[in-house]
């Protein structure tokens, strides 16, 4: 194909030949790819422009555990009624990986579309999906690029392809380009030559044939996302953690928790410098996770607003700290972005499995304040709120995310600037401590559990006391004394039963009057609202919805059960770790009302496996 | 006009330069063995503070778990206190450090807390070159646990029961210095003139401080074959240089042989003076120190003095370019960005 | 006092002035002295003479956790009824340490006798207690000891006068101290001799006032301690490794575990070195936990029965270790001697509190295998067992113990020697791969989810495999694939459901047929079968009691519940964990009957805490 | 009598002593980047195994986490392999080790694997002179996290993003020797006859060899302002002396110039000949090793060769005295006492 044609006369995209309706905003495209060849700005554009013309999306990426040259499926999902989960049909495929594009035709449904290089013959695999071949290549050379960027640019076509075929704008797709590379002009007019080649081709040579299509929403048109911001969760809890007035960070790199560490670097270089260059910060890269915790529990006993993040692997390294955190009562902040485990396990798929380990991470009789956002918007509260409560608690607390909030892009209302001020908990400054005549650092002073404690440095000679993991009394003194010992536990069991009067209360969604009940945390949300729209719709099944976002658990968590004849507990782990928690902390009587509904194949659960499960056990499935 | 004799007013006590007296520098009663060379340490400390006039409220003491990492509890009471986990005190010691540099760190941590279980973040606590005073408390065994040998005992030296320790010995010294501490020497439990000096200089340190104290084992580690024993140390102690210190707040001018001499001029003003005993002592060349270190074990000579001092290299608060008040402190106006920073943020993501 | 009165003409030691009646064989003595006194070798004396008479003895010791000068209480309860459980009462004290004389003296119970060190004046304090002052400086000095034995042999002299007092037979005492220092002649002759002077010296000049005695069972009496043995469970457990053939040991000390190895090594010095010298075994001091399994983990994968024993901050650091030796399904023995935690917590104060933690050790859905030895047998016995179990089952296995089992002084029958040879579990040789033409690591060929595995230098070109703690397929291939993530992972739980039929059965005792069931596991055993006996004689209450042995549970568990109208679950930890366990595992519609008897306070638990709560519930306390 | 033709027999390829080709000791085909120093090692390893005709099955490969520890998965597929947990290989060596020391062992890390979160248990396998092969591929950076600095990557080096390294470089071969390792040496992914030269007298000695083998990231850490990138190697590698090998199965009476060569007899009867390039260069004197080795950080070189190497000193396994038979394969007569030993151990506690 010569250049010329390229610029031929534009015709345009063909009705599909049958008549068949056109499928508006309400369908999935993967691209499939291999890691390193650049194609995450491309999809990014892709789904940018989508939601620029109002339209709710949301994207995923399935990346192996290395660094290039493996396969990586993006997968954008556009859904008119703002449905995010995981959708396991694709409608559209981009076939950019040899090694994967048999496979990945052959795993499509009939009926399906698939953009690929013509080189690959796909077109011979099946008869019952429909093809449009590109010349990748050609496109790509004759985009002009230099051929050291070919290999980025070519990534651009298949995004102009799929915007001609998509009926996607591009006057949004141009805006999406410029605003991602706003910083390199240069750039931005490759990417965006490169889109045009690609949709010209397609607009000349391709004929339209599959029902999909994308269609800007009316600017009053209630889903309409406009105003919305594209967001991944590392990010946000990075932004929740600089808010919040984090000032020490220890860290150690894992994947999927790296980046929250990484998009924090960035905030505090640009937001807390302060004019003479000097930083309100200290973030250090620790030798390992035993290290970064370490710093954190010292830091926090110092008064700084410490924070750590890691990942299972890392976490496991942590147990012996967080058992000294807790019965020292330091405060801290862990977040776990969790993987799939045991072990090194999957790297880079998701999972929520550490919740149980973690609630009780150390030896002995160890319990542990956890935070379970379910949204990125939750990950920026929640990151903020941690902070608040580990120094009102004096113990640390943990946010559990996972690697499909925390790695991929959502939707979501923009972020509201914290209106209460920050506050430091029970610290006695000298001051008090000339007023009071000293004190106890153990002692609980006012019935919640929650002792007084003061800062290193603070001027005064009954201030100082001594910190220690091993037994101690009410002043803070070495004690092996059987009854010392006992009234300190039972007194940390007190201050366990206030943080639940203090820590984020569960969500409920439905008319709460349904019998069935559908218990669950974090990002099994997603499938689950959609799964109680499919319920309804398909089975007639009216379902209320409780989402628990902290442990231990608050009344309402009791009450939901208490109120329903059955209650389907879904997470994202083989042992159903939520229920476990659950039959250890409810009223026994309740207990044998928890159904469990489980996904744990690494990838993020999706709405059918969640409804399938529940319309069947409530024999309502069709 | 008087005429009753006046009775004498009872002698004063000695008060430092902040007008506090010894008790207030004083700790809880050990429970450690009488004869541990660890109380002896805790002694000199508690002289060394409160000599050099430093504010008790000011100093933190970290620790790990030992007989030797209790002593915390057994001076200074005055102070504030973290009696941490096994082996990983550097990181918390490093952590409050950074929430509040303004406070001055003595962590005290034993042979097996440090070489054995603690490898790793000592390793990496010196190389950051954290301001600090970090005492090995060296017995040569796991105290606490009833004598078992740490990575300290040397070759060849014998256990209560006649086990003989095979493998070789880590010399925390040369390894300290290899990594990037800027203030690494060894001294002696029962040496009080030299540890007395050298606790001193170590205040007058800014950067991490490496200080390995032999400090015998009355109970597992002080017998016949043991090379941790007081009498090992008394036939074996080898000072590379005399330590000598005047305080930034004391004359000077004193007199010294600049050519046996060496003047270290200190952070703070105070000078520390070596006096050369060893010929091939250098304290200043990082290579040398490494040297005659490795050189005194074929000699089976316990070295002790200042080996090595750095006083220009950054400390790591320094790297790390934070702004003069502690960080914990800082008020929300400065912890906090503005509602406009979130705005601007949440534009990006439009 | 001269030394001619302490030979003056013996007398009769009277009975108690008020005829009542003598206390034979069922009470309980102190000795109250600091520790690094030497006390021990008197106090065992005074322990085994008794139990040579053939009464039934148990003896506890509650040291500080320092090495020297600090308060230390060994009780030793005399039982004629074998009940061995600390018993709160003391009948009498030996207050040695002028320290807490006054609080040891204030804390007993009226009537009780005291013998303290003239000097101290105790009788000065209480008139309803009997007292007996002895010039112990005096005597020892007399004893003829060189100056610097002295301290030592001063606890000799409390041994002969309690001798005397309680008529200890002197001949019993006699062969004990010459067994105690068999290798040691002048050291027996030394130590008898102050055993003597004190004996002697109560002889002569202490009137007895107390109603307490010693009398020798019966040769035929069913009681009668002959032919057993006392024994601590640490060294018990160190036989069981070494009969079991373990080959490597890594270790790092900690209190209360460290005699496991220690005992371990002596043993192995002396039966497991070869004529020429050489070992066959290697047991090496760890620079920490995490080598210490790291090394156990990479010998049982090389082939080899490696253990490690430790305990609570020790296992909170081998977290990341257990998870791998799950997920990559290698052999392992872990004995954990429980202490209380949390996190330095009482180092040498006893607790059950590990077990909820142990279960799920490490991040994702881990689980493991646990064995709970109850008494010094079972430590042998489990010992033994771990090994079968953890190469049977490709899988680490836990053995949890606690300090009063561990180092604390128990009878026992003697051991057996074991029946069933050692088997290695499922290891295909050379010859067996050349007739198979290969095989797939983690196929579960036999249906029990347990795979097969070769040994490192397997002399066969398909021996070979691929070991790791990320994501495999059947073949030890990398894999990400969701299906092969799923399967290997339902796998694994069939193998944890095979390992209950595997694991050590519960034991019950009682009819079976009661409506009051108690449920237990490890030391807590000894409380209660003598709170049974309350139960049954105070308040007419039967019971009956399984007392579980392992986890996963096994069938027996979940039936004594369902058999049960309510069961009392018994454990030493604040948080119910065994409960807690059962709650998970069990039918939730048993769950409903179970309640909690707790005790947590660093002390080993004792009858009365248990029957009181039980008797209570149950509306039959008087 | 045959007259007709015979067809010339295809090539064979080539076989080694024990008569394996190649192929035998081939790996998987790598996941790692095109270009990346990690592939390059595992040929070099590879070759050496075969070349020296070690039976595949009786090696372990053994490794932490990282790209690099990823890599025994594309070397002799017929050989054991353990991918253990990150930093923490060292401990799982020694244990299979010692469960099996008839077996060899190679090892492979990372710089982030080693010298940052596996620093503890590196030193501790240094120090006990297990008998494996120890090899770092030393990239600078965390490479499989994208690549955050390690503690290897020297002072002053640059980020992609322009991120500059202000912490100093853990220089792992001072380490190595100051602590126990008995064979210390340096190479570079690109150097592949030194490399070769080395590995394979690294299989003819006995106790711990350490490789240092620069190893760069071509995707993060090969650019300008790197020192551990290609273009830096190329212009700053210094050989401190040239490696030759002489494999026992080969004739040893090779000619070698006695003033300037050093022959090193190995454990096997191969022999190590150590041409002096540096002056100052001489292998077998400890305490010299690590002067030259800190000297040339201040002179800005990156040396390479054997640096240290001591074939007399006992390894951990002769240490322990162990059986001559693989300690997991011993049959139960000789690892369960006898029905009389437990009697008798009764009969102690009656
Ligand atoms: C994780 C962990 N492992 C083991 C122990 C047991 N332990 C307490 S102190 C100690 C060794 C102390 O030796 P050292 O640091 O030399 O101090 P010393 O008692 O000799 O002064 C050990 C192993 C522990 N407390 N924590
Ligand atoms: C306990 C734990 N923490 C963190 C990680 C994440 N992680 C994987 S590889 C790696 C660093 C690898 O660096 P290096 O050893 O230098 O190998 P390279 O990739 O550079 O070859 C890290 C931090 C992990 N797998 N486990
Ligand atoms: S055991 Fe040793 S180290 Fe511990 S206190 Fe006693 S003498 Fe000191
Ligand atoms: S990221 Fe770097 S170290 Fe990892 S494979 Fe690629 S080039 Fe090699
Ligand atoms: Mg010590
Ligand atoms: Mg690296």
């Amino acid at each position: 194909m010569t250049p010329t044609q390229l610029v031929a006369e534009s015709q345009p995209a063909k009705q599909a030949a049958d008549g068949s309706k056109r499928i508006v905003n309400d369908f999935s495209i993967q691209v499939a790819t291999v890691n390193g060849s650049g194609s995450q700005s491309a999809n990014s554009v892709l789904l940018r422009s989508i939601f620029r013309m109002g339209v709710p999306v949301s994207g995923k990426n399935l990346f192996p555990s290395n660094i290039a040259g493996l396969p990586t499926w993006y997968t954008i999902r556009v859904n008119k009624d703002g449905w995010v989960a995981r959708k396991t049909e694709i409608d559209l495929l981009i076939a950019m990986n040899p090694e994967t594009a048999k496979e990945d035709v052959l795993s499509m449904k009939a009926g399906g579309a698939v953009i690929y290089d013509e080189g690959l013959k796909l077109n011979e695999l099946r008869s019952d999906l429909i093809f449009y071949a590109v010349p990748f290549d050609q496109l790509t050379v004759a985009t002009g690029a230099e051929a050291k960027l070919r290999k980025l640019i070519k990534n651009m076509v298949y995004v102009g392809i799929a915007a001609q075929l998509l009926s996607i704008d591009m006057a949004s797709v141009e805006e999406t380009v410029r605003k991602q590379f706003a910083k390199k002009v240069k750039a931005a007019e490759l990417n965006l030559n490169a889109v045009r080649v690609g949709h010209d081709y397609a607009k000349s040579t391709l004929t339209k044939q599959d029902p999909l299509a994308v269609e800007a929403l009316a600017a009053d048109h209630p889903r309409n996302t406009r105003g919305k911001i594209i967001i991944d969760g590392n990010a946000a809890a990075a932004m929740g953690a600089m808010f919040a007035g984090v000032t020490v960070v220890g860290w150690y790199p894992i994947t999927p928790s790296s980046s929250v560490v990484e998009n924090l670097i960035d905030l505090m270089k640009k937001y807390r410098v302060e004019k003479d260059g000097k930083a309100t910060f200290a973030i250090v890269q620790a030798e390992d996770e035993l290290a970064a915790i370490g710093m954190v529990l010292g830091a926090g006993w110092a008064g700084a607003r410490a924070m750590t993040a890691s990942s299972g692997p890392g976490l496991s390294l942590m147990a012996e700290f967080a058992g000294l955190g807790y019965y020292a009562e330091l405060p801290g902040v862990i977040f776990d972005i969790q993987r799939t485990g045991p072990s090194t396990g999957l790297p880079t798929r998701t999972s929520q499995a550490d919740l149980t380990f973690i609630a009780g991470l150390s030896h002995g009789d160890t319990k542990h304040v956890i935070l379970l956002p379910g949204s990125v918007k939750e990950c920026f509260e929640f990151g903020m709120e941690c902070f608040e409560l580990a120094e009102q608690l004096q113990t640390p607390v943990f946010m559990l995310s996972d690697l499909d909030l925390g790695m991929n892009n959502w939707m979501s209302e923009p972020f509201d600037y914290p209106e209460k001020p920050i506050s430091r908990g029970k610290v006695l400054s000298a001051e008090d401590l000339q007023r009071l005549g000293g004190f106890g650092r153990y002692k609980d002073v006012d019935g919640d559990g929650i002792p007084y404690r003061t800062l290193p440095g603070t001027d005064h000679p009954l201030a100082a006391y001594f910190t220690r993991g091993s037994g101690h009394n009410e002043k803070a003194l070495y004690s092996e004394r059987p009854d010392d010992y006992e009234n300190n536990m039972l007194r940390l069991a007190r201050k366990f039963d206030t943080a639940k009067t203090l820590v984020p209360k569960p969500i409920l969604e439905g008319s709460g009057k349904e019998k069935v009940g559908i218990l669950a945390f974090g990002t099994s949300h997603w499938a689950i609202i959609e799964a109680r729209d499919q319920l309804t719709r398909e089975s007639k099944l009216a379902t209320d919805y409780l989402r628990v976002r902290a442990y231990p658990f608050t009344q309402e968590v009791h009450d939901f059960v208490a109120r329903h004849d059955r209650v389907y507990v879904v997470e994202q782990n083989r042992d159903a770790q939520l229920q476990s928690l659950l039959k250890v902390d409810l009223d026994p009587a309740f207990a044998v009302k928890l159904r469990s509904v489980l996904h744990f194949n690494g990838l993020p659960i999706d709405a059918r496996s969640v409804s399938a499960v529940i319309a069947e056990e409530e024999g309502v499935a069709k | 006009m008087a005429t009753t004799p006046v009775a004498p007013a009872p002698k004063a006590p000695k008060l430092n330069r902040i007008g506090l007296q010894i008790l207030d520098y004083r700790g809880g009663k050990t429970t450690l063995c009488a004869g541990c060379g660890h109380n002896a340490i805790s002694e000199r400390i508690t002289e060394a503070f409160f000599e050099m006039g430093i504010q008790p409220e000011r100093v933190m003491k970290m620790s790990g778990i030992g007989c030797s990492s209790k002593s915390p509890a057994y001076f200074m009471s005055r102070s504030f206190s973290f009696n941490s986990v096994h082996g990983r005190m550097p990181s918390v010691a490093t952590g409050a450090l950074l929430a509040n540099k303004t406070m001055r760190s003595v962590a005290v941590s034993g042979d097996g807390d440090t070489a054995s279980i603690g490898m790793g973040q000592f390793v990496h606590l010196m190389r950051r070159n954290v301001p600090m005073i970090y005492i090995i408390e060296d017995n040569g065994v796991y105290g606490l646990t009833k004598g078992q040998f740490s990575a300290t005992a040397d070759i060849g030296s014998k256990q209560k029961t006649g086990v003989v320790n095979d493998l070789p010995a880590i010399d925390i010294c040369a390894l300290a210095i290899q990594l990037g501490a800027t203030f690494v020497g060894r001294s002696f439990s029962g040496d009080k003139k030299q540890l007395s000096a050298m606790l001193k200089a170590a205040l007058a340190h800014q950067g991490t401080v490496l200080l390995d104290v032999i400090s015998p084992c009355v109970t597992f580690n002080d017998h016949e074959g043991s090379t941790k024993s007081y009498k090992y140390m008394q036939e074996h102690e080898e000072e590379v240089g005399e330590v000598g210190f005047v305080p930034f707040f004391e004359d000077i001018s004193v007199e010294y042989d600049a050519n046996t001499t060496i003047d270290v001029p200190m952070h703070d003003g105070s000078h520390l003076r070596l006096r050369k005993i060893h010929e091939e002592y250098a304290p200043t060349d990082k290579i040398g120190a490494v040297k005659l270190l490795n050189e005194s074990h074929h000699k089976g000579e316990v070295l002790t003095g200042v080996f090595y001092v750095d006083t220009q290299k950054q400390d790591f608060a320094q790297l790390l370019n934070l702004v003069d008040e502690p960080l914990a402190t800082l008020p929300e106006s400065r912890t906090r960005p503005s509602r406009e920073v979130l705005t601007q943020l949440m534009e990006l993501h439009l």
